[in-house]
Order: structure tokens, then sequence, then C-alpha cells
């Protein structure tokens, strides 16, 4: 056991787990953090808390990590190379271990130019296999990336911050050939779990996963499936044109429109998807995306079967 | 203005014209006033035989450098009075001409603002001549031959006539022979010409004349100008290189059906006009079996024209010649289905009227109410309603119904395969139908617009047998005044300062005559851009390009364009 | 080279204010290269200026002159006779030109008439596109020519991030995928092996990041 | 709108505008007077600062007339004009000139009524714009 952090047990322990998201507020509004933590209680192992995602400005993840820890969730807290440098990076890792906040994961971050600061400049001193190297090596090695030994004083005691790391895979982004050899790239770098980009070609993200299996990886790594319940048509065919990295069959989009309840059918979806990747040999759990939707999360857990979670001994 | 510059001033009377709308006294006392002027002087005549000799008498006593004439448009004597300045010794680029006859007398309608406008004119012209500068001129080695694209009637009878003016000609040809069986698409304009038999005879005059013919070759490349293009030529993917003086196009067109019955299924009854005409020299026996049967009963024969555009003339050609074939060989009922019949050219009334004394029937539809084909069962049907034809004035005219044994629609005439190809190779435009577009079609028909580069017959569209013969005699009367001497005399109009150059290659991609090269200047001199003279046509856009204005179109300085912009007189 | 472009003129007239006497200095050197600054755009500078100024009712004398490079103190001493009496100098040179001239003249107003872009090369006539950061520490034997600190939008060292698609990056369709574009030549190269390998933490101390720079070649320091 | 006579430059391409003005002046049909004529090689020649160098000389507005698109005797001058003059317009509107007072035509030599009718209208428009602000007063 590296971290023993929740989420790392449950892995450990070969139980097949759901991880779920919650978006930090656009304000200082802790009530809405709490609420939101009160609905994924008990449905998901653990929470990412985004980090400015889509490059918005919003309360910073380790704060709102603190909150949820404080609620009872297990966060995995994100953190991108947009917005820090290795200073700031290093100094976040340590706070955010210190608050009792042991899951990390390592983003290069959607760029600024999406976001509300398009004007603003972006950092990137690291990518993100480099982060994932350093947080692996503060925790394995004991030591800054600069090389120096993690502790207060010549004399004082090495206390390095123990983060069980998680990256992101996108298996449908381009070249298709090199996101296997990446993902391998980040295992190597230290990773500990992957959560991939959400799937809605199903039988592109097989091809994915048989060259993943072919090369083991997924015996080095837990490799959590991304799936996301969407509202109406709309929102697939948004992504299609405008989100780049994203594969959505068109017949997808035709079921969707086709359908009497669309948010019941996008659950619907969501639930099949959780299914049939669960059968894909090398998948250890699901990572479900209700973006701005987290109310939605505990009857897509139930009625995927997997519901209630498994308590840790 | 340099002070060594002496403008000579000579006003022309135009015999009494310019008195009736000047005050030339004025005006010559105007003249003699502009700075840098030294003599002013006036001729009744100066476009005269005596004119000039007076004019090149008085610019050798006035001891002038530059020459202005005052009088009618550059566009008439330009050219002559340039040789005058050659004869008595300067460059002949040190005139100007103030043009007050076409761009003043007869411009002005308000007579108070003529003297204002030809004061204004001839300031102008002043002030440019005092900024001539001396263009340098460039002997250039002549190559007497010429290259021939296209081995068609047109092509063969080119290189025959160039032959005959002693221009060593190449003729070169896609097509791995150059036989009867692959006719060329041309049209005579009446039954006289046996356009087939014309042809097989100058095959026949080729094989005894020594014109060098290619066969299965094209062009692939061409670089150089008039008296020498280096030109690539690829033979079943064999390379050479031949230096010719010109290049003449003769590439023909193409065809097939066109219009909206392009799609009607195969069908050995359905033909196009070109097909047709193929029938009756090679495949007899099938027109035969169609229209003429045991049976006794009347064969049909149907024409429709005007699908293609609402009239094509090579198309009504084809229609008439073929339609009383058709009726003459077979005594077939022949019709002819028509927007409109226009049949102006040489003798084309005439065939016209033959067509109707044998008896062919010429029916007419309305744009709305085009002709509809059907195809069941082998059996053609076409009906359509002539608005001619209606028994009584209340009624309608009624459809007519024609179920036809054969049926022969337009051909569509568009630019031979492999046009585009030439175009980006020779430099030359096409025109809106992708055909050679000559310079003007009024007044140089078959000029390119590169010198040297010249297209005949229907590769410019449609032609018939006169007009195409006439397009040879004409570009062999051309190719012979660029090539007929020893050598081509050209003028660098263009200079490059190459310590202005700032290599940026903004000459080099935006010179349509690839006129420009980058390179050694010279024995120990820079890098720098500099222009080739041969290839140079003098447009100036690379002076209008040139970011560190490094390029002077001689003539056309920044100062000498200046002088035409200001307001004054 | 390095690549800059004009600013809008109504920028340029705000620089002016109500200076009258002006000089308006191009440079043959790479703006002119870029068609950003040499002669001829000097010239319809001063033209445009003095128009603008017409039409306020104001004369004002703008003339207009070019150096060979406005980067070296040598070539801008050769302005000192023209600018007598001039109440400001629009430099068209680069960022570098400005300061030059600004060094070497520091009584006199110096103001920019370009932004500087880049540094690039013409895509094709009219077009240019970035091709170098300046990082100070040359990566391209690893990326097969192809630069990953320039061409990608987030500088990544690693790969291309989950953004690219179809060649292209996330930020805009129009804009290539640098990291596609280094797959694809060390595919040609048959080097992709060389993907797999991490690589390190970038020494961004040698870029702006250190601090102004500054190279010293002892040797040829006289 | 107050009634003045405009000074108009008029750059024409010699292969082609310059000669419709020749035979529209050899037709004796006259045209405005205070057209200004300043022949190029091609309008490609044409340059920005000519352009604005003839609105500093005091011309109310300035003709650029070139060959037909697909016509231009060098190929790709008339294009190049085009460009140029589609840039110098939206500068002249920059700096406080109406755009309007630049104006392109496309020309063949043997239209010469057509350049009549051109000037005719160009001449018209030029008016109704008034005297040019830069004007020397």
């Amino acid at each position: 056991m590296k971290v023993g952090s929740r989420l790392e047990i449950l892995l450990r322990q070969g139980k097949f787990v759901a991880t779920a998201e919650l978006g930090p507020p656009k304000s200082a509004d802790l009530e809405l953090i709490k609420k939101k933590a009160s609905i994924l209680r008990g449905y998901a192992d653990a929470v990412n808390i985004t980090d400015n995602q889509t490059a918005i400005v919003r309360v910073s993840s380790i704060a709102a990590g603190k909150i949820a820890l404080d609620e009872g969730l297990e966060p995995i807290i994100q953190m991108t190379c947009r917005d820090k440098n290795r200073l700031a990076m290093q100094g976040d890792v340590l706070g955010a271990y210190i608050l009792g906040l042991k899951n990390l994961l390592c983003l290069s971050g959607d760029h600024q130019s999406f976001g509300n600061h398009p004007q603003a400049k972006n950092v990137y001193d690291l990518d993100s296999i480099q982060l994932v190297n350093m947080v692996r090596d503060m925790r394995d090695k004991k030591v800054f990336e600069c090389g120096e030994e993690i502790k207060n004083t010549k004399k004082s005691e090495i206390l390095e911050p123990r983060m069980f790391i998680g990256v992101a895979a996108n298996p449908f982004g381009d070249p298709f050939e090199f996101r296997v050899v990446r993902l391998a790239k980040k295992i190597k770098a230290g990773a500990d779990f992957v959560q991939t980009q959400c799937i809605f070609d199903l039988p592109k993200f097989k091809r994915y996963m048989e060259m993943v299996t072919d090369q083991g990886l997924h015996e080095k790594v837990s490799i959590l499936a991304g799936v996301m319940p969407v509202k109406s048509f709309r929102v697939l065919q948004y992504m299609k044109n405008n989100v780049a990295g994203m594969s959505i069959p068109d017949e997808l989009i035709r079921r969707m429109k086709a359908a009497e309840d669309p948010k019941a059918e996008g659950v619907k979806i969501c639930v099949e998807f959780i299914q049939q990747v669960r059968e894909i040999p090398g998948i250890h759990g699901v990572h479900i995306m209700a973006v701005e939707w987290e109310a939605i999360v505990p009857s897509i857990v139930q009625q995927a079967g997997l519901y209630p979670r498994p308590d840790v001994q | 203005m340099d002070s060594q510059v002496k403008i000579g001033i000579f006003f022309c009377a135009c015999g009494h014209i310019m008195n009736d709308y000047f005050d030339m006294k004025v005006l010559v006392d105007y003249a003699g006033r502009i700075s840098g002027v030294s003599s002013v002087d006036e001729n009744r005549f100066l476009c005269t035989r005596s004119g000039l000799d007076w004019l090149k008498t008085k610019i050798s006593q006035s001891g002038c450098n530059r020459v202005v004439i005052v009088g009618c448009s550059p566009y008439l004597y330009e050219q002559t009075f340039m040789k005058v300045l050659e004869e008595v010794g300067l460059n002949r680029y040190f005139l100007a001409i103030a043009n007050i006859r076409e761009g003043c007398a007869w411009v002005c309608q308000e007579k108070e603002n003529l003297m204002t406008r030809a004061k204004q004119i001839l300031s102008s012209a002043v002030k440019r001549a005092g900024f001539a500068k001396p263009v340098e001129k460039v002997q250039k080695e002549i190559n007497q031959s010429a290259l021939v694209i296209g081995a068609g009637l047109t092509g063969i009878q080119m290189a025959l006539e160039l032959q005959q003016l002693g221009i060593r000609p190449i003729l070169i040809e896609k097509k791995p022979q150059v036989s009867r069986k692959n006719p060329p698409f041309f049209i005579p304009t009446t039954q006289k010409i046996n356009e087939r038999e014309m042809f097989s005879s100058k095959i026949r005059e080729l094989r005894d004349s020594e014109v060098e013919l290619l066969t299965s070759t094209e062009l692939k490349k061409v670089a150089g100008t008039v008296g020498s293009f280096q030109v690539i030529l690829d033979t079943l993917g064999k390379e050479r290189e031949v230096v010719v003086g010109s290049i003449i196009v003769s590439t023909g067109s193409e065809s097939k059906v066109g219009g909206r019955f392009a799609d009607l299924p195969n069908s050995r009854r359905i033909v196009s006009l070109s097909e047709l005409k193929d029938m009756f020299d090679f495949e007899r026996r099938t027109l035969e079996r169609m229209l003429i049967t045991a049976d006794k009963r009347t064969k049909y024969a149907c024409f429709v024209l005007g699908e293609c555009e609402a009239y094509t003339k090579t198309n009504t050609i084809m229609a008439l010649n073929e339609a009383i074939k058709l009726k003459e060989k077979f005594k077939a009922e022949v019709m002819i289905l028509a927007k409109d019949i226009s049949v102006s050219g040489i003798e084309l009334e005439a065939l016209y009227r033959q067509a109707r004394e044998r008896g062919v029937l010429f029916y007419r539809y309305a744009e709305e109410s085009l002709p509809e084909i059907s195809l069941e069962k082998g059996v053609i049907t076409v009906s359509l309603t002539d608005p001619a034809l209606h028994t009584d004035q209340a009624e309608k005219s009624r459809p007519v119904t024609i179920q036809s044994d054969l049926l022969i629609l337009e051909d569509e005439i568009y630019p031979h395969e492999g046009t585009d190809l030439l175009r980006d190779a020779l430099q030359v435009n096409l025109n809106e139908w992708g055909f050679f577009q000559e310079k003007n079609i009024h007044l140089k028909p078959n000029l390119s617009n590169k010198k040297g580069i010249f297209f005949a017959g229907s590769c410019q569209g449609e032609r018939d047998i006169y007009e195409t013969l006439n397009d040879v005699r004409s570009v062999a009367m051309g190719v012979y005044s660029y090539l007929s001497g020893k050598s081509l005399v050209l003028e660098k109009k263009v200079e490059i300062n190459t310590d202005k150059c700032a290599l940026c290659l903004t000459c080099l991609r935006s010179c349509p005559h690839k006129a420009i090269k980058v390179g050694d200047v010279g024995a120990g001199q820079k890098w720098g851009a500099q222009v080739i003279v041969e290839a140079c046509q003098g447009c100036g856009i690379c002076v209008g390009e040139c970011p560190a204005k490094a390029i002077e179109m001689i003539n056309y300085s920044d100062n000498q364009i200046f002088s035409e912009l200001s307001f004054e007189g | 080279m390095i690549v800059a472009e004009q600013k809008e003129i109504s920028e340029i007239i705000n620089m002016v204010g109500d200076h009258n006497n002006i000089l308006v200095v191009g440079c043959d050197t790479c703006v002119t290269v870029c068609l950003a600054g040499g002669a001829k755009e000097a010239a319809i500078l001063s033209s445009a200026l003095r128009l603008a100024y017409r039409v306020k009712g104001k004369e004002i004398t703008v003339e207009a002159t070019t150096i060979e490079r406005q980067c070296e103190i040598e070539f801008v001493d050769a302005l000192e006779p023209i600018l007598k009496r001039k109440d400001l100098v629009i430099s068209m040179g680069c960022g570098i030109g400005v300061q030059t001239i600004a060094e070497r003249f520091p009584q006199l107003l110096v103001v920019p008439a370009l932004n500087t872009k880049f540094l690039g090369l013409p895509e094709k006539q009219g077009v240019w596109v970035e091709r170098c950061q300046a990082c100070g520490q040359c990566v391209l034997d690893k990326t097969g020519g192809i630069c990953p600190i320039s061409r990608c939008s987030k500088s990544l060292l690693n790969g291309p991030c989950g953004g690219s698609q179809n060649g292209k990056c996330e930020i805009s369709k129009d804009t290539d995928c640098g990291w596609h574009l280094i797959y694809e030549r060390l595919k040609t190269l048959g080097r992709l092996e060389s993907l797999e390998e991490i690589m390190p933490v970038k020494n961004w101390s040698t870029s702006r990041d250190g601090g102004p720079r500054k190279v010293i070649r002892e040797d040829m320091c006289l | 709108m107050m009634d003045f006579t405009p000074h108009i430059v008029a750059f024409c391409c010699e292969n082609s505008a310059y000669r419709a003005v020749d035979i529209a002046g050899a037709k004796q049909e006259g045209y405005p007077s205070n057209i200004q004529l300043c022949r190029l090689p091609c309008s490609g020649k044409l340059e920005i600062n000519h352009i604005l160098r003839a609105f500093e000389e005091g011309a109310d507005g300035v003709f650029v007339f070139a060959c037909h698109p697909d016509s231009c005797k060098f190929l790709k001058g008339n294009v190049r004009a085009s460009k140029r003059i589609e840039h110098t317009a939206s500068l002249l509107e920059k700096i406080g000139l109406e755009k309007e007072r630049l104006r392109f035509f496309h020309l063949s030599e043997l239209e010469w009524a057509a350049f009549l009718e051109a000037v005719r209208q160009g001449n018209e428009s030029i008016k109704s714009l008034g005297p040019s602000p830069i004007k020397v007063r």
C-alpha cells in the first residue's frame, strides 16, 4: 500500500470502483459544495474535485476538496499544468496532503483560450507526465523536483507528501496509435490509476483497450472508464463539433434525438455503457462525469447495480 | 530634375484641327515657361514624312535631349516618334506625348475647360519627360523554329505553312499516331468540303514534308520568351529539351452528348451529332440497318438541338449537313427540333435552304415546353409542342409525337483534356468556358497574352473550317513577324537596385512570368534579385510588390507617376 | 527572421498626438522581408499620417527614411543628421529597433509603428508562422526537427495532450497540433521509439524566465 | 449637395482602360474633363503610396481601371491591384477619408462606352461626397 487512501484500498481489493465528479462553484459558495457533497455521499468511492475546469475560475480544488473531505467524501484533487509552476505545484501538494487529501489527478489542463480569461499567460512549466513524475518522486524518493530532500532543516525528519497519483487518458485523441504509448509513459512516470475521457464510441474504446492489455498496462495501473450522462442530443452534437479529442457516433445522437424523455434516455445510455465497459478486460471501475448534473449520480449508480458501495475495512 | 535635361516641345497642329480648339499661341507661350524646357516649335503635320524630317532637324538644331510631342494619341504615332529619337541618337524613351487631341480637344465639352486641361496635360508630359531615363537594349539571338502543339487539321496546316515561310516547325501530338481514324473536331461549313478527305490529304502532305512530327509527346515545361523558348517535351516518359522561337497551341476541342439528355439510357439508336458523322464514314452498315428495311415503312430520324445552349453554330452546321445526308442516302423522314436556327456564316444560309428544299422538317419548341424523349423497348418517342402548329386561333397548339428510329443529340463542345495543364505551363489565360483566351477577340484574335505564343483553331472555342484556316494563316504571319529576322531586340524595362534589395523573394514569388532570379549578381558582389530580360514582359507587378522599393520600372518611376498627379495648369 | 505586423493606424495617430515634425524610420532587414516596415511601408505610413492630420485641418511634416538595421548602433548613427528639429521618431523596426534608436538618442521620443510578433517564416506569400520561441535550449534533435515549444499551444514535451484531433490543436481547427506533426515526422524517420522516453522537466532559465538574457562570446570580445 | 468640380485621378492600365479612354476620345463623345489620366503598364504596378499621393495632391477621388478578372495580360496584375485597393480603402477610412473616394473598375480595351459610363457615374458619386476634406485650404 503506497498511500492508504480509500480509493487505493478498494482498487487493491479488486473492487469495481465508481468515482464521480464535483465541480467547485464559480463563487465563494460554501453551501453549494456541501450540497453537492451530500448528494454524492455513499454513491461514489471517490470524487474528483476539478481545478479551474475548462479554464474558468472556480473555488480552488484543494479548498473545495477539504470541504468535501469534511463532508465525508474521498476527494481526488485535480491539478493542471496550465496555472501553476513547479513551485506552486509542490507547495500545493504539500498543503493538500497535510489537509488530509490523498489522491491527486495530474492533468495538462484545457488551454486558457477556452475559458473566461483567454488573455491570461499560461504556465506549462511542466507537462502532465513531468508532474506525475515529480509527485511520485516526492512520495517515493522523498525529494523535491530540484533533488533536495523534503525536510525543514538539515537535522529534521523527512515528512513527504504521499499521494495516490492519477492521470487522465484520452483514447479518442490523435494520433490514435500514440495514445497507448502516452499511457505507458504516464505509467512509467508513476501513475497509479487512470481515468479515461468519457466514452461514447465503444468499439474504438475496445480497440484501445486491446492495445492496452496487449502491452499488459492494465496490470500496472488501475483503469477507470469515463462515462457521461447527457441531457439532450444537443450536448452530444456540441461536443462532437466543438470539443477536441471526442469521438461521438451519429447513431448515438440519433438515438438521443428520437427519445421521448431525453434525460431518462441519457441516463439509460450511461447505465448501458457502464455495464458494457465492465465487461471489457482491464477495466477496474468507472468514472461518472455528470458535469453540472451531480444530482443524477445516485440514480445512475443504483441503476447500474453498483449500489451500495463497499465499505473499507 | 537633372540640370542637364533640356526639353524640346514640338506642337503638331494636326492640319488645322488644334487651332479650332485651342488658342495655340497661349499654349506655346505656356510651354516655353515650364522649367526645363529649352525650345518650343510648331508644325502643321508632324506625322507626315516632311513633318518627321522637320522634327529630326529641329531636335538636332535645338540641342534638346528630351522630347515632348504635343498632338494626338500615343497609340497612333508614339512608335514613329520613338524611331525619330533613335535616328537622332537619343534613347527612344526620352519621349513623352501630350495627347491634347483625343485626350482633351475631343473630350472637353465645356469650352472654358479646354485650355486648363491642355496645360495640365502638357505640364505633366514635360515633367514626365524630365524624369525619363534611358532604357537599355538587349540583343537576343532568335531561334527560327516553332513548336506546334496538336496535330489536328489546324496543327498540320500550321506546320506546313510555317515551313513554307522558312520557319522550322516541330509538331507534337499526344496520341500515338496521326491518322484519319482519329478525326479532329472541326466543322466544314458546306457540303462541298469533305473534311476527312481533306485531313487525309494533309496527312499525306505532312509525310512528304520535312516537318518534324513527334507523336505520343506532350509539353511539360516552358521557360524563356519569344525567340527562344526552352521547352521540355515528354515522349512516353522520356524528356528532351528543344529551343523554339514561338509556340502555337492547336489542341482543338472535344465533344460529348450534352444537355438534358446526356443521361439517356445507352442505345444504338441514340447518337450525338459527331457520332453520326463518324457512322457515315465508318459504320455505314449500322445506319443502313436502322434506316433501310424491307418493310417499306418510312423511317424517321430526329435531331434535337438547343439543349446545351440556345444556339451553337457548330451544332447547327453539323445538324444541317447530316440531315441532308440522311435525306439523300436513306430517303428517311428527317426532322430538326430546335429553339432557334441561326445560320450566320459563310454559305450557311444556302445550306439551310438546301436542307429545306430536300424536305427536312423543322420544328420549333419554346423554352417553356421542352421536347420530351422516352425510350421504351427500343422505341424512341419524341413529343413536343410547336407554337406555330395550331389549327385554330383559339385552340392551343396540339402536341406532336414522333416515333423515331434514330435520335441525334447535340454535342457539348469543351476544351481538350489537359488544357488546364497547358495553361499553367505556358502561363496564358483561359476564358470563362475554359478555352484558350485570345488577347483581344476583335483586334488580336490569335495572340495570347504572352509574346510569341499563339492560338489557332478550336482550342479557342467553336470554329468552322473557314475560321480554322483563317486562324492558321494569320498565326503564320504573326510568327513570321517575330522570327523572320536573325535577332530580336529586347528592352530592359525593369531595374533592380541590389543594394536596396532585402532578398525577401517577394518579386520572385509574385512575378507572373517567372522573370526574376535570385542569386549571385556578379563577381564579388552580394546576392540580389535580378530581372531575366528575355522573360520580363514589363508589367511592373514586381515594382508594385517590392517592400524595399528596390525595383524601378524605368519609365514609370515614382517621380514620373507623381508628375501626373498634381493639379495645376 | 523576426516577424512583425503594423499597428492599427489609429493607434499610431494617437502616439503622434500633437507632434508635428516627425521622422518615420523603416528598417531594411527582417521587417522589410516580412513586409511590415520597409521603405515602401515607411512611405505609405508617412503619406497616411500627413493625410490623417490634414483631414483634421493640421499640416504636419512627416519624412520617411530607412536604415540598414535598426538593431545596430552604427547604422542608427546615420539618423543623426536628419533628426534635427524632429520631435518624434516613429520606428518601423521590430521592438529591438525602437529601443536601439531610443538608446542612441535618449533625448528623443521614439514610438513603435509595429507589433513585433515572433520568430518565424513565411508559410506562403503574405502568411507568416511562428517556428521558434528562443527558449535558449534547443530540443529539435529529439523531436524530428519540429519545435514543441513553439508549435504546441501548451509547450508540452511528452507528446500531444488529449485535445489533439485529426492533426489539429484543441485551440483551433486552423492550428496544427505540433505533437501530431512531430509524431508523423518521427514515424517517417522510423524513430517513433524516441517518443517512449520521458523528456525530463525543462530548464526554463535559459528562456525569458531566467531574466533578461545575454550571450557572451569571450574570444570575440575586444 | 454643393456643386463643385472634383479633381479625379484615373490610373489606367495601358492594355485596357488607357486604350478605351483613347477610343472614347476619338469618338468625340466627351467625358468630364476633370478626370486626369495616369498611364500604367498594368494595374498591378499601382502602388498604395501613389494613391495616397494623389489624395495628398488634392484629388477628390481616385479611380483605378484594370482589366476584367481572368483577362489580365499579365495573369494576376488586376488581382493584385484589387487587393491593394481594398487595403488602401480601409486605410483611407481609418484616417478619415471616405473609402468611396477610391473606386475600382474593370474594363477591356474596347469598352470605351463602359468607360464613359464609369467616369460619369463615378464623377457624380464623388460630387455627392463633396470636396476632399484634405484639400489645401
